[in-house]
């Protein structure tokens, strides 16, 4: 997928254009570290509007799985095909001399779009950044630096959402705004796949369980 | 591309040190080069020509191993790949600062380094020229090894031993052309072949550096 | 009907590239290459030490010549092949072509170490010093460290896929710089001082003086061939050590074993 | 201190990169060196002695940025300075290590990079010995700079400019015994000299070092 | 506190011996970052058998006061005393290039004492780690490397444990494992302050709520 990206945006626009087609589709796809697959085959198909909860213990293959849909793992074996996404890994991936607002204009820099300024701080103002929007990432709290990391995936274009234990180091309150977010959306014709050791507050989600092979930890 | 630009740079002057430093390391060990034989200046001025050279490949080095590393780490570099419309335009973006922060600085102080030197003042223009033609390859090259080395805890030396062959025909015109300007002879041929560097590095290396950085993040 | 040519063509590849077709094949290229070696290297180093004349100047050092100039040749072939590895590798994703890699890398630094080696030693007498610097000493010097990069690279990197393209990358980009490289030393080379001992006109050498060279040379090659063959014989044996065929390979020798015991 | 040394043996070889590049990159400058100003041979190696010298202090530094930044990302500097026993113990042990993968190295090889620099082989051992006392002055005054600049994401070139200038004393007696030794000179006087900077180096680095890094910590 | 670490450990052992002295008193601590004050005063005292739940949102100073209590960050008003103490931070402190096992043995060897091997291993396989045992940790997944770190407090002589959001990353099992392990080294004399957005799920537990003052993000 990282060879043609740009290609990857455009599909993302078009199926956000009509609902019909899947936004993700895996088939027998088994992802291997080492050369030893981690988990059963999958056999996944993400329309748009749902919501994916991804459980399974610690090295079960979670963040594998997402790694490989965002195309930053090639030992996988089973084909997938997907459209542009936005992806969060464990590694928040702001740029820690920048501040919140400068890392939402980097991003969009990346999608050569203009940041849009107001829009952006109405974000940050409901992620409760407001007051940090100007000061650089590194020093934030974890749970601010979550929630930046939050303010990209809504400003992004992109309808595919993969998360990775997004919940961690937010507040309670935090977290039940993450689930809103999240409902909204689905809701709005976009799609989540969330890893998670929570259980996900939103309405309608289907659970998918990864089981270690024999050779994983537990 | 701005909002990239501009990232890059706001990025660069928050680390201030980063900016100045590419100098003052070259100014430092041309001191240091002062010290260690004294004669330096008396004799005539075809070494002190590759002296330079040689100082500026190095302090080069020395910038790039922090190239992509921050953004390794923090996993910007992830994004980067993954969601940039245009990867190798964010790439091309961050070695153009790289070399406005090591190339272009130097070529600008090449006066003040010249006169520690004791060059004579109507080399300066000359040298500044060849200076503004070659670094560009030296960034673009470095990015390759950079962005190869990322992925390592401890990058800066395997870094150098990839790069510097890479380095070596830049060297090779550059200190050829800067010995010919100091000897006054005509320096065109050497600066030809020096453009013909820059600009075949800067065809080949952002695909080069993309496909290298494609490998590092697969890496965690 | 290109279209069947294209597909027939694509199984060739498929074919070319999968590990137990090159194991198989490879078999007999491994004797012959070895057999023709073993024999080319004595008759050309016996030729070369006992029987060819000495030089009228250098004496009898100029015999280090029938180890060096192969060993300069056969070390600078080598890094050229490892560089159509890596293209093969980068574009194709061949797995046989990181065999080929990592089965070059210690024979091509060996050699190019052997020709600085031998160089110097013969340098010796002739230059009246270990070393000078001059293009060609330059350029190979640069090739061994172009060599020891890549190595380093492959030790530093874990994953094997990823060690894989890593490799194939440098290599290549390696490639593409040795002919600059090459150019430009040389090209430094006349600019600057005139060389002390230029290689560039060789000693107008007589037959019987050059043609245990050739034999010599053809030796190296052969030997060459041999050791990466086999060596990456090894490999895919170590590599494919799970699959089917290899077991089947094995599972004959292994029973008779089981059933002498 | 046994299980620390071992600790860091392990991770430096881990990082099996670090070991062999320093020297790579020492060879290779050398080569820069000698390709840049092909007359270097010929002239008296005074000077040669003292790119030497220079040399090594950059590869020096180039290996310095690495020497506690893996540990401060991860939060094991923190450990360490809260938990160690003797934290300056730690610290030697890391020190030591990085001049094993340097000082110890290039003195070893002292040589090699003498045949291609062309001093006379009797030469050999006295250089090796005029290294062995000098460098691990390099890595000790080195590490209170790595530890002042391992809180910075660009270090690298601060570092150098930091660093320098405490190299210098170094430079100034270690070219001034090899030049003795390279002009068949006695070089004891610059010799005890340097063995002098090593050993203040030694009684005061490690704690310059552990007060540099607690500051460090405390950046975040 | 950093400027005698020995003289910690050996409190460490005296508090260790009689239980009748408080392992950290703070009196009127408040903790700055940029020179404002993060919280109210605080007036802890922690004996042997406590176990602090520090909870707040996101922001409010929690980090901040564990590292002061570390003797990681000196921006504070107020006094504090404190024994040798164990700290984990958002960040894990484990060597990446090293394996679980080797880590054990690195922080041992600080503390300048040899790995008790087989009490090593024991731990490690209780935490569901004994294969990744030997494997560096920057191959372990973001669960299995937070074991790691844990099985380095069971390993600690300290008695006080300060832990930031030790849950972070944990799957389901392991975060019931952590809570038995935190209420066991209670019962065993020992003493934790935790700060976390979960509810801890141990025996008795005092909780200290940080109010972030005016001037923060909520
Ligand atoms: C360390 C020193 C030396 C190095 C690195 C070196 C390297 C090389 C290289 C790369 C070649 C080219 C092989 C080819 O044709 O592909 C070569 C060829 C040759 N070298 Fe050397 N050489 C060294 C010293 C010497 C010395 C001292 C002599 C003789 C006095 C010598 C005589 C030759 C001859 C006769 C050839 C073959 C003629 C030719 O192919 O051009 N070399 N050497
Ligand atoms: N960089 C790596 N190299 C090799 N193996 C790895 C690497 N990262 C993880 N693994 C292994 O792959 C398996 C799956 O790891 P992964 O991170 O996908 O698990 P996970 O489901 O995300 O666990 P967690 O819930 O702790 O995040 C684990 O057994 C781990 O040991
Ligand atoms: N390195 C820093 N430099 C300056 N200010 C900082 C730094 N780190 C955090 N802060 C500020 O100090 C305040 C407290 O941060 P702290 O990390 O202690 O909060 P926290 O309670 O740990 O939050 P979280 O629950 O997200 O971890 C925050 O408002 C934050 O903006
Ligand atoms: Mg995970
Ligand atoms: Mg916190």
């Amino acid at each position: 997928m990282l060879d043609n990206p740009p290609s990857q945006t455009y599909n993302a626009d078009q199926a956000a254009a009509h609902d019909n087609e899947p936004l993700l589709r895996t088939s027998t796809l088994v992802c291997q570290r080492d050369h030893q697959d981690l988990f059963e085959p999958l056999d996944l198909t993400v329309m748009p509007g749902d919501c994916l909860e991804l459980l399974g213990p610690n090295g079960s293959g979670k963040s594998t799985l997402l790694r490989t849909l965002a195309g930053l793992h090639s030992q996988f074996s089973g084909e997938y095909k997907s459209v542009g996404l936005v992806y969060q890994g464990h590694r928040l991936g702001l740029d820690e001399l920048l501040s919140p607002l400068e890392n939402l204009a980097w991003f969009s820099g990346l999608q050569d779009q203009a940041l849009d300024r107001s829009e952006a701080l109405r974000l940050l103002a409901r992620l409760g950044l407001l007051e940090q929007a100007h000061t650089p990432c590194q020093r934030l709290s974890a749970g601010q630096q979550r929630r930046a990391a939050i303010a990209r995936w809504l400003m992004a274009p992109q309808s595919l959402w993969l998360l990775d234990e997004p919940f961690n180091a937010l507040d309670v309150q935090s977290q039940q705004l993450l689930n809103e977010l999240l409902s909204e959306h689905c809701a709005g014709g976009g799609a989540v796949i969330c890893a998670t050791h929570l259980i996900l507050q939103v309405a309608e989600k289907t659970t998918v369980q990864l089981q270690p092979q024999s050779g994983s930890d537990l | 591309m701005k909002g990239l630009l501009q990232r890059e740079l706001v990025a660069t002057l928050r680390t201030r040190g980063s900016v100045i430093n590419p100098l003052g390391f070259l100014l430092l060990s041309i001191l240091l080069f002062a010290i260690a034989d004294p004669g330096v200046r008396d004799e005539q001025s075809k070494d002190l020509s590759s002296v330079f050279w040689v100082l500026i490949l190095l302090t080069n080095m020395l910038s790039l191993d922090a190239m992509f590393r921050r953004d390794f780490d923090s996993g910007a570099l992830e994004q980067m790949l993954i969601s940039a419309h245009m990867p190798f335009v964010a790439i091309l973006a961050r070695i153009f600062v790289h070399w406005l922060g090591s190339g272009l600085l130097i070529t600008l102080f090449v006066p003040l380094l010249g006169l520690l030197l004791g060059l004579r003042p109507e080399m300066f223009l000359p040298i500044m020229l060849v200076l503004l033609v070659g670094t560009p390859a030296l960034s673009l090259l470095g990015s390759i090894g950079a962005a190869l080395t990322v992925g390592f805890s401890r990058g800066g030396a395997i870094l150098a031993l990839l790069i510097l062959p890479l380095f070596l025909p830049v060297l090779i015109f550059g200190n050829a052309s800067v010995a010919a300007v100091v000897s006054g002879q005509a320096y065109t041929a050497p600066l030809v072949w020096l453009a013909l560097c820059s600009s075949v590095a800067l065809t080949l290396a952002p695909w080069a550096t993309w496909a290298a950085l494609k490998i590092s993040v697969e890496m965690q | 009907m290109s279209g069947r040519i294209t597909s027939s063509l694509k199984q060739l590849w498929h074919k070319l590239g999968s590990p137990r077709w090159f194991y198989e094949i490879t078999h007999n290229w491994v004797r012959f290459f070895g057999v023709s070696a073993l024999l080319l290297l004595t008759v050309g180093f016996i030729w070369g030490i006992a029987f060819a004349p000495a030089d009228y100047q250098q004496g009898n050092s100029f015999r280090i010549m029938y180890v060096h100039v192969p060993a300069a040749m056969v070390g600078q072939s080598l890094y050229l092949g490892m560089g159509v590895a890596g293209f093969v590798g980068l574009v194709w994703r061949m797995k046989l072509a990181d065999v080929a890699i990592a089965a070059t890398l210690p024979l091509g630094i060996g050699l190019t170490a052997l020709a600085l080696f031998s160089g110097s030693v013969w340098g010796r007498p002739t230059w009246g010093s270990w070393w000078e610097w001059d293009g060609r000493t330059v350029s190979t010097l640069v090739l061994l460290f172009l060599y020891l990069g890549i190595y380093a690279l492959r030790e530093a990197i874990a994953d094997s896929n990823l060690r894989a393209r890593a490799a194939a990358l440098v290599s290549l980009v390696g490639t593409v710089n040795i002919p600059v490289i090459k150019y430009s030393v040389d090209w430094w080379n006349t600019l600057h001082q005139p060389a002390s001992f230029s290689l560039t006109e060789k000693p107008a050498m007589p037959p019987e003086m050059w043609l245990p060279l050739l034999v010599m040379a053809l030796g190296f090659y052969c030997f060459a061939a041999h050791n990466v063959l086999s060596r990456m014989r090894l490999e895919v044996l170590r590599r494919e050590g799970k699959t089917r065929w290899v077991n089947e390979l094995f599972a004959a020798p292994a029973a008779s074993q089981s059933t002498e015991r």
